[in-house]
């Protein structure tokens, strides 16, 4: 890491972009500390890859402002802002071997001969890449191929570095192993990393923040704990995770929120200060927080249900109840000989319950379901 | 029917029709190599072997210097055409639909409207205008539709050139000219060649154009050899077309074992 | 007995007579294709330094296109007698010096003078030859001597005949056949030949003007043709014989002309001068089989030649024998009727 | 939509081929235009006076040429049909069956491409010839009784043309069914096609865009065919572009020349616009796809 | 379901199919029930895809028998065979609507107008596709196309129904949607399924049984409950699951198994004939088997390690312990407040255990361990 280019925030001040009568990216403000691992979630056409390329330089935004160090680089041409990309297809030079494509950048830069073989040298080792550097790209695998992209936006020591779903391409296997090398290398370099993503599982698994994108916003910023924990929206508890869902109407605010749903289930949650009484609110609960009853029934969330189905994912299950008024609920345990459900078969009437801190309150968010969503989602359903 | 012997009847048809095919093809090449050493001073009787039309041909002013003509205005318009064809090809990219459409219009119309039209309305152009028929006059009339052939390809392969290539090397710090001769012509370079190759190919190859506008001296080798066709063949012109052949040959096998090698490098 | 005129168009930048002006190093032609001996240019180059290069048309129509489109830089062209009439209204020639030919004088007066270009101010007859026809005797059993002839066993053997791709030529020869003028401007005599060349096209193989080889493999019989083409036909084929129609037919001389901005008009008045001289005529005749239009050459003729009447007509049969002479009018009907006859 | 990326070139790029198009290509078709509505001065040689005639066009008319034209169309119409015929079963033996002898079957398809046009087309010239080698081969082994004559003929001119444009049919049908996924064909024999259903059903509609570029490729060019007619065709096979090549070189009618080529393009945008029209808008993107 | 094509048993016997040097199937056996929803399940490249190919009659096999209902059909042609296909990208005619590739085969068998178009309806409502049936594949979402594939293939009552990766181009919302509609149809139309997978959750979830292939051959065939509880090589544990590694030298046999591993740790697994006294296995213990020890220490299988790391995923959460000797140790527990890993801190002093029944001994596979293997696995670590 040089001086100059050391350690920076990175700040994006209500950044919009349209193609046409698409809003790509709408009113988007976020900060960036120095040396963290922030993430960029959302499903695909949310405007991620737009925003990454507002802060790389190859478009320009209608209105807002991108901030390096606090300087000013909305109208820098790419080639003039200390950032690098990893593209997501990687977008290596086909023409020019391992070494040529990570060196291309110190020889735009005209570092001197001496000082580009030990950068290069140190860059590959890092990325365990020397004994390829002759290769072309098409001669390496998917994952060697993800090092040389990495490799080649590294070596220029960016202030910040993009990745556009790096690891897309790579099937589960790979993708598991390089995540965590990503993550080591990021902890070892601590160079600030805006990484894409519509993977929740491994935004969740890599980052320091999460920013939820939909439709060009962003909905919530948090780190991977609170976007998990306390999604704010009906959107995002869906989108990050399993969700069962409960609409209901508060019955007691104050230091318990008792909410009561149609099928006349009540559902006891920790406070919330915008559930008042008598509003409508809607209610997230993970499957994996859904416990059997063991022993001594529970004073609050003892739910009864019949079990329909079982399905089995290996190291998991899920349960699928029906529960009175013929709402469905599913639960999720690990796959362990000693756990209470695995005695349960389909057609028993079993108990569940959970903690009131695992019921989320969630606002209604009709805002975010749009016709758009409502189709999608009928679709994935049919 | 049995699968198997099914298959194999399909296969025997479609593999002995592909050998008519090349027969049909390659019978009449064959013919004038053949011909190429006829001993006679008619170019359709058989009269024995010789080579001495060979001695003939070289020896002969007209045909070498119809040779050179046309080497010159072939290379002339294939180096015109290409820079032409491939600036518009990179040009069309970052233009709107409707330009882009419009110059489409042309470059298809360039393609379509038949040779003998293109060859008068390009005489009556220059000869209307005043100007000079001869060398330039058929560099120009041949870039046109050349242009076109050398546009079309590149733009093919520029639809096949991940923009994000560019976008990365501008990201390395590479400015606009670094980055087009570092990454986007590397990438071209097949498609510019063998753009370059079919312009002087057609070219070379071009009599209908050339006739119509050759003036004097400009007598191209496809004209000289159309003009002893239609008045009074000599042998020597079975001569001509084996020398030429046998060029075309190599360079296309030098030109394939480039473009392999390149390709090895790109793509 | 030939007044010379000065040069007095001064279009041209043509020496002065009686000055000899300087040699240019260059000389370009504009000549129908293998229409000089191979090694004529050869011996002008060697004996005045002069490189020569040479363009080929195969018409009298397909040079004064290019002409008349406005090719530049030839400096001889050869066109038939009545084509030199157009070209010189088309102010496409240059007037000669003719103090620097001075070998004129041994052209025999009868290729002078003529209507095309009345006292040669453009032209000096290269050679000369006629318009007729030939026929293979030994696939034709008729002795053919005539237009009548000719046109009366097209349908015996039909798709053996080839005629010029020529206008004049061929439409001239229906008219001789009728009886007209072979320059007639009637539009009703033109309509009736018309109809007899409709009625001749089924069955004509080819038009073409290079009929030699298809002649000589036998797969035409009957070629309306140049009466030097049969020559060198029956080289090979001993069996064609050419015919100088008894209708009478045309005769007409293929000439020297510099073309007008010629750039190099002091080499090309040395070339005219040059061939005109008998040795290299009779070289040429030898080699095309076209008689040449100078006195004294048959002296270097092989006999065979010389007293071949398919070259040298005899003098009654030369009486009956018709110039082209063109005017817009005979062009024009001309055309017209060519473009039907192709066409149908 | 036209987004600027940041790496593009200057679209100024375009001006000089847009230059050079309208300087040589469009002026030049225009001045032809204004030719084929001037008249000839008949008092004078080659004298075109311009202005708004439509002699020319009248003349065109003439049933002798019209014929003309209606023979031109069937010889373009029969040597693309033939192109097709010829071609397809050819194109998809290179495309599924050539296996790894594919480049190099591709690469001889090529070569006669790239050697003169002029000569090949000559060759035939000596092949088809009464006293040629072709005759004299069908007539010992006893397949014609008389020597062939089908030289000078509208016959040896099809197969002129055929033999010429072949290849540009050959490329397009070869791209089309090499570019065909295979597995279509399997999931028709799959559902109960036999081979000549699962052809026909599914592999020519597929094929199709290749087809129609390949018909296009082999007519246009047909139509204006200028040089094979001239080698090879007799007095009775006269095409559209000789007649028009007749004006220039031998009548020197330049406004009957320009109006004869005028009605030329006239008669091959029809026939394109009402192909094209006939096999829906598939086709319209098909060419350009091709190239 | 006519008939004649009713319910019938597909068996392969001794199937080999070598493209080259390349053997794709290697002597490939098995019997699939009528009505079983059989999944064949294994690496890129193992020869899933010929083995259905094979069974399509699209590839002829070198050797080997397929049986249908007992009737060979090894020499029949694809299209007089009562099996259809479900084709990896589905392999839509592009220039048929809906309603045409549906109808194709029906067509092709000329069946009635008015029978056809009764089938078509009703398969077009069985999958929802009556409103899009003049459209054409392209103007379709994924999820559509999926539902057109499906269609073309179920409306032919085939026998057996081949199935190549059908969702493998969905993403991961839409696949599991699309996962339980495909398993109630097979339930619904009874047709016996073919599936040909990667995905070792899918295959799992789906499946009645499951082969799992690797290079042309069949490892292991089962019920999923017995290919992931009782994997018989390390390859199948490894590849269906995670897995932590041991490998020692049996020290008591009989009723109770104990392996001592090199590090020193004894372990504790059920009794297996194989597993003889001083011979060495490998044990595969399951992440999400392992689990805190909570009050008393069990008498067996306890182990104490250092918390490395937390991998947080949302509903679960990795661990990561350094055991004593350097080995790691991996736990998987659901993300649950109350359970006690949540309490744990990283750089914690932990006490683990699991249930014998959860340490698997396989027999140590070297074999299946060629050369290839590691160089992918050294290469996908790397
Ligand atoms: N150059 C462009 N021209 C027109 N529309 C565009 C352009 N780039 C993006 N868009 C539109 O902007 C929206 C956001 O696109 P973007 O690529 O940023 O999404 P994304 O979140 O990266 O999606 P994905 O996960 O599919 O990559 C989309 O609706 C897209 O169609
Ligand atoms: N037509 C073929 N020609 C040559 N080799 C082939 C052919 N088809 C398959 N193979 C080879 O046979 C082996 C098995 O291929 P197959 O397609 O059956 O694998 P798969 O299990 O379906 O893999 P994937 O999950 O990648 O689809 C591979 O090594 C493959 O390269
Ligand atoms: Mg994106
Ligand atoms: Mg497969």
């Amino acid at each position: 890491m040089d001086g100059e280019g050391g350690r920076a925030d990175l700040v994006l001040e209500d950044v919009t972009k349209s193609f046409g009568e698409v809003r790509a990216v709408d009113g988007v403000s976020f900060q960036v500390e120095p040396g963290q691992f922030f993430s960029l979630l959302g499903p695909s056409g949310c405007g991620k890859t737009t925003t990454l390329r507002l802060i790389a330089g190859f478009e320009q935004p209608d209105s807002g402002r991108v901030l390096l160090s606090g300087m000013d680089m909305t109208r820098l041409p790419p080639n003039r802002r200390r950032v690098n990309t990893v593209f997501q297809h990687y977008a290596l030079f086909p023409h020019l071997t391992v070494e040529d494509n990570v060196g291309f950048g110190l020889k735009q830069a005209k570092v001197p001969k001496s000082e580009l073989t030990r950068r290069l040298d140190e860059t590959l080792k890092r990325v365990r890449l020397e004994e390829l550097r002759t290769r072309r790209p098409r001669e390496l695998s998917g994952g060697q191929q993800q090092r040389v992209a990495l490799a080649r936006a590294l070596i220029n020591e960016p202030t910040v570095l993009l990745l556009d779903e790096p690891l897309a391409a790579l099937d589960l296997k790979l993708r598991k192993a390089m995540q965590q090398e990503l993550k080591r290398l990021q902890e070892r370099v601590g160079i600030t990393f805006i990484y894409v993503t519509h993977d929740q599982e491994e935004a969740l698994t890599l980052s320091d923040r999460i920013a939820v994108m939909n439709d060009g916003l962003i909905l919530q910023e948090g780190s991977p704990n609170e976007i998990y924990e306390r999604p704010r929206t009906r959107f995002v508890a869906d989108f990050v995770g399993q969700t069962n869902f409960f609409e209901g109407i508060v019955e007691e605010d104050g230091d318990r929120v008792v909410v009561r749903d149609e099928s006349g289930l009540t559902i006891t949650c920790s406070p919330v200060d915008f559930a008042r009484r008598g509003s409508t609110v809607a209610i997230a609960v993970r499957p994996e927080k859904i416990i059997p009853v063991n022993g001594a029934a529970p004073a609050v969330n003892l739910v009864e249900g019949t079990l329909t189905r079982r399905t089995y994912l290996g190291d998991l299950l899920q349960l699928h109840l029906l529960l009175q008024g013929g709402r469905e609920l599913t639960l999720q345990r690990q796959n362990e000989p000693d756990d209470p459900s695995s005695a349960w078969r389909v057609g028993d009437r079993v108990q569940v319950t959970w903690d009131p801190r695992s019921s989320l309150v969630l606002e209604i968010d009709q805002a975010f379901m749009d016709e758009e969503d409502i189709r999608l989602m009928a679709d994935s359903q049919g | 029917m049995n699968l198997a012997a099914s298959n194999r009847t399909v296969n025997a048809g479609l593999k002995s029709h592909a050998a008519l095919v090349y027969a049909f093809l390659y019978l009449p090449i064959l013919i004038v190599v053949i011909y190429a050493f006829n001993d006679s001073r008619l170019v359709q009787i058989w009269h024995g072997f010789s080579t001495r039309w060979f001695g003939e041909a070289w020896r002969d002013d007209t045909l070498r210097n119809a040779f050179r003509i046309s080497l010159i205005t072939a290379t002339l318009n294939a180096v015109i055409a290409t820079i032409l064809g491939t600036a518009a090809g990179l040009a069309l990219r970052n233009v709107g639909r409707k330009t882009r459409s419009a110059f489409d219009m042309f470059m298809y119309t360039t393609l379509i409207v038949p040779e003998i039209v293109i060859a008068i309305a390009s005489l009556l152009f220059f000869v209307t205008l005043g100007l000079p028929l001869g060398p330039v006059a058929i560099v120009i009339t041949h870039s046109v539709f050349n242009t076109s052939v050398v546009g079309l390809i590149v733009r093919a392969r520029l639809a096949g050139v991940d923009r994000s290539l560019e976008e990365a090397s501008t990201d390395l710090g590479a400015t606009r000219w670094g980055t087009f001769y570092q990454v986007t012509l590397p990438q071209l370079f097949p498609a510019v060649l063998a753009g370059a190759l079919l312009a002087f190919t057609f070219s070379f190859d071009d009599v209908v154009l050339s006739s119509f506008v050759s003036g004097v001296g400009s007598t191209t080798l496809p004209v000289e050899i159309f003009s002893q066709i239609r008045f009074g063949l000599s042998p020597k012109v079975n001569v001509v077309a084996v020398v030429t052949l046998s060029l075309t040959i190599v360079a296309i096998v030098t030109a394939q074992a480039l473009l392999r090698r390149e390709a090895r490098r790109v793509v | 007995s030939r007044e010379l005129r000065p040069n007095d168009t001064g279009t041209s930048g043509a020496a002065t007579p009686g000055a000899t002006p300087e040699l240019e190093d260059q000389l370009s032609i504009y000549n129908w294709a293998d229409y000089v001996h191979p090694k004529t240019y050869g011996q002008f180059e060697k004996e005045f330094d002069i490189k020569i290069t040479e363009d080929n048309y195969p018409s009298n129509e397909d040079a004064l296109a290019k002409l008349q489109a406005g090719a530049k830089g030839y400096d001889l062209v050869v066109p038939t007698g009545y084509m030199v009439e157009i070209m010189r209204e088309q102010g496409l020639l240059m007037e000669l010096d003719h103090s620097q030919i001075p070998n004129f004088s041994l052209i025999e007066d009868r290729f002078l003078d003529t209507a095309a270009d009345p006292g040669n101010r453009y032209s000096v007859p290269k050679d000369f030859g006629t318009t007729g026809y030939g026929y293979r005797s030994k696939f034709v059993k008729e002795e053919m001597s005539s237009w009548e002839d000719f046109f009366r066993l097209a349908p015996k053997y039909s798709g053996r005949y080839t005629v010029l791709d020529s206008s004049p030529e061929v439409v001239g020869s229906a008219l001789k056949m009728l009886g007209y003028s072979y320059n007639s401007v009637e539009p009703k005599e033109i309509e009736e030949a018309t109809k007899e060349l409709l009625k001749l096209k089924p069955h004509v193989r080819k038009i073409t003007s290079s009929m030699r080889e298809i002649m000589i493999t036998g797969e035409a019989y009957v070629s309306l043709t140049w009466n030097g083409e049969i020559g060198y036909v029956a080289l090979d084929a001993a069996d064609a014989r050419y015919v100088v129609p008894s209708e009478g037919t045309e005769v007409w001389t293929d000439n020297w002309c510099i073309v007008a901005g010629a750039p190099h008009p002091a080499a090309a008045h040395a070339f005219i001068n040059w061939h005109l001289q008998p040795k290299i005529q009779a070289q040429d005749t030898s080699y095309h089989y076209y008689g040449s239009c100078v006195e004294g050459e048959e002296e270097f003729l092989k006999p065979a030649i010389a007293n071949d009447p398919a070259v040298y007509p005899a003098g009654d049969v030369l009486e009956k024998l018709e110039f082209a002479a063109a005017n817009p009018e005979w062009l024009r009907l001309r055309n017209e009727a060519w473009t039907k006859f192709k066409a149908a | 939509m036209a987004s600027r990326s940041s790496v593009a070139e200057p679209r100024a790029l375009l001006l000089p081929a847009w230059g050079w198009y309208s300087v040589f290509f469009v002026a030049p078709l225009l001045i032809m235009v204004a030719y084929s509505f001037a008249i000839n001065d008949p008092d004078r040689f080659f004298t075109v006076t311009f202005g708004f005639y439509t002699d020319q066009f009248q003349r065109v008319w003439d049933p002798l040429y019209l014929e003309i034209y209606k023979n031109t169309f069937l010889m373009a119409l029969s040597g693309t049909f033939g192109c097709l015929l010829i071609g397809y079963p050819f194109a998809y033996f290179l495309a599924t069956r050539a296996g790894r002898y594919k480049t190099f079957l591709f690469f001889l398809v090529i070569v006669p491409f790239w050697t003169s046009l002029l000569i090949r087309t000559y060759a035939w010239l000596l092949l088809l010839s009464e006293n040629g080698p072709l005759s004299g081969a069908l007539q010992s082994m006893g397949l014609i009784a008389n020597p062939l004559n089908i030289l000078y003929t509208p016959i040896s001119v099809w197969i002129g043309i055929v033999y010429d444009y072949l290849p540009l049919m050959v490329f397009p049908l070869y791209v089309a069914i090499e570019r065909m996924d295979p597995r279509l064909k399997e999931a028709s024999r799959d559902l109960g096609a036999g081979r000549g259903a699962t052809f026909w059903k599914v592999t020519v509609p597929l094929t199709m865009p290749g087809i129609i570029t390949g018909c296009l490729l082999t007519f246009i060019p047909m139509t204006g065919e200028y040089v094979v007619p001239e080698i090879l065709g007799g007095a009775k096979s006269y095409l559209v572009g000789n007649l028009v090549a007749n004006e220039f070189r031998t009548a020197i009618d330049w406004p009957f020349g320009a109006a004869l080529s005028m009605s030329l393009v006239a008669m091959m945008l029809v026939v394109i616009f009402v192909y094209l029209r006939f096999l829906g808008r598939r086709s319209e993107e098909s060419l350009g796809s091709f190239l």
